[in-house]
């Protein structure tokens, strides 16, 4: 079973996909470094990490149900 | 999540008449002596190699984007003594020189619609998980930058 | 005086339609990023006595008022980055909920707009020669004081 | 031969005329003096003087073409 990630606009331009899946990992430090394990081309981008919809910027564990999203820098206006 | 999130996102460019609609349905809120209103219009910005913007097309996370929304105003009707408040946004494509963005508050004297009005803007363009994708006169594309 | 003065004065209510226009008038203006829209809106106060404030009454001198207009554009264009500025106010009758000034700034990047509407509606208040005579429900009249 | 001296808002409201008339003051002095003595109902209003559509707050001489205004406080917006 894996955990199914959402990505967003230039993030899921450059992985040609609006979601990504990764084995589950049990909090978001774990989760930065297998996303970067997995999508190399993940290292040059920037972007926050959102569990539940609200931005972790710090390691946090990371329960199976999660929704967990990659957040480049917001752009609208 | 049993809280019913007030939608904020318009598909497209936000219509003139849509903006002087909002206007006329605040003319039995007799309460309100001042309105400030601020308008997102899509630039033509030149780019290298002789090119510009033509269009932005808007995507967003619109689970969070509402959840953020309704925080924000929360917070900002606790802020500030306002009688109305009301934000839209374009999701998909708008054209150059079509609105985007159009945040509209009220209030009893000028001066807290005012105030508010430029903190949603702030807000709405740090806060709001929204990315525009710029389309350019050759058809290439380029992320928008905030700045 | 040679120079030709624009009219700022509209006859009665400003009209949301009218504002619409306006808008949308500066769609081909690509340059432009941000609006900064200022309403004042009739409202229906309260008086000693049970009555409110059924409308206003608005007169002016009006060659000094044109001549402060222009001459407040003018600083104003000088010292914001501004692609455009727009000033209405109402003369004559204004019914509660209606609006009777409409100030409206344009620029490339959102703050020289908001910070212009801002100075704008201060000014307008505090140095046109313009009056307000508020009708209360029992037809006795008041004079409107700017605080 | 008179000055004409338009008046506006409430103090027009309160002289029931858009225009009162003076004999010829020479200074804006003279001419506030001229006003109080002819028009006592004008003490209690509070009101600036315009010469040629500008504020004029101290004395000055006025010319017999100069165009005058009594402009109570303004109440626009």
């Amino acid at each position: 079973m894996t955990i199914k990630i959402k990505a967003f606009g230039p993030i899921a331009d450059k992985m040609n996909a609006r979601e990504l899946e990764l084995d589950p990992p049990g909090n978001l430090d774990d989760l930065r470094k297998a996303l970067h394990e997995k999508y190399p081309q993940l290292v040059h981008l920037d972007f926050a990490i959102a569990v539940d919809r609200k931005i972790i910027r710090e390691n946090a564990p990371l329960s199976p149900g999660s929704e967990v999203a990659l957040l480049p820098p917001f752009s609208g206006g | 999540m049993e809280k019913k999130l007030k939608n904020i996102f318009v598909d497209g460019p936000i219509e003139p008449v849509f903006i002087s609609n909002s206007i006329a349905n605040h003319s039995r809120k007799t309460g309100i002596g001042g309105h400030s209103i601020f308008l997102g219009q899509i630039r033509a910005d030149p780019k290298e190699g002789n090119k510009e913007v033509v269009a932005i097309d808007y995507s967003t996370y619109r689970d969070m984007a509402l959840e953020k929304a309704h925080e924000i105003r929360e917070e900002t009707f606790n802020k500030y003594d306002l009688h109305c408040m009301h934000i839209y946004h374009s999701l998909g494509k708008v054209e150059k020189g079509g609105i985007s963005l159009f945040v509209f508050t009220s209030s009893k004297h000028r001066s807290p619609a005012i105030q508010a009005c430029n903190e949603l803007v702030e807000r709405i363009k740090s806060e709001l998980p929204i990315w525009g994708k710029e389309i350019l006169s050759d058809d290439q594309t380029n992320w928008k930058v905030n700045t």
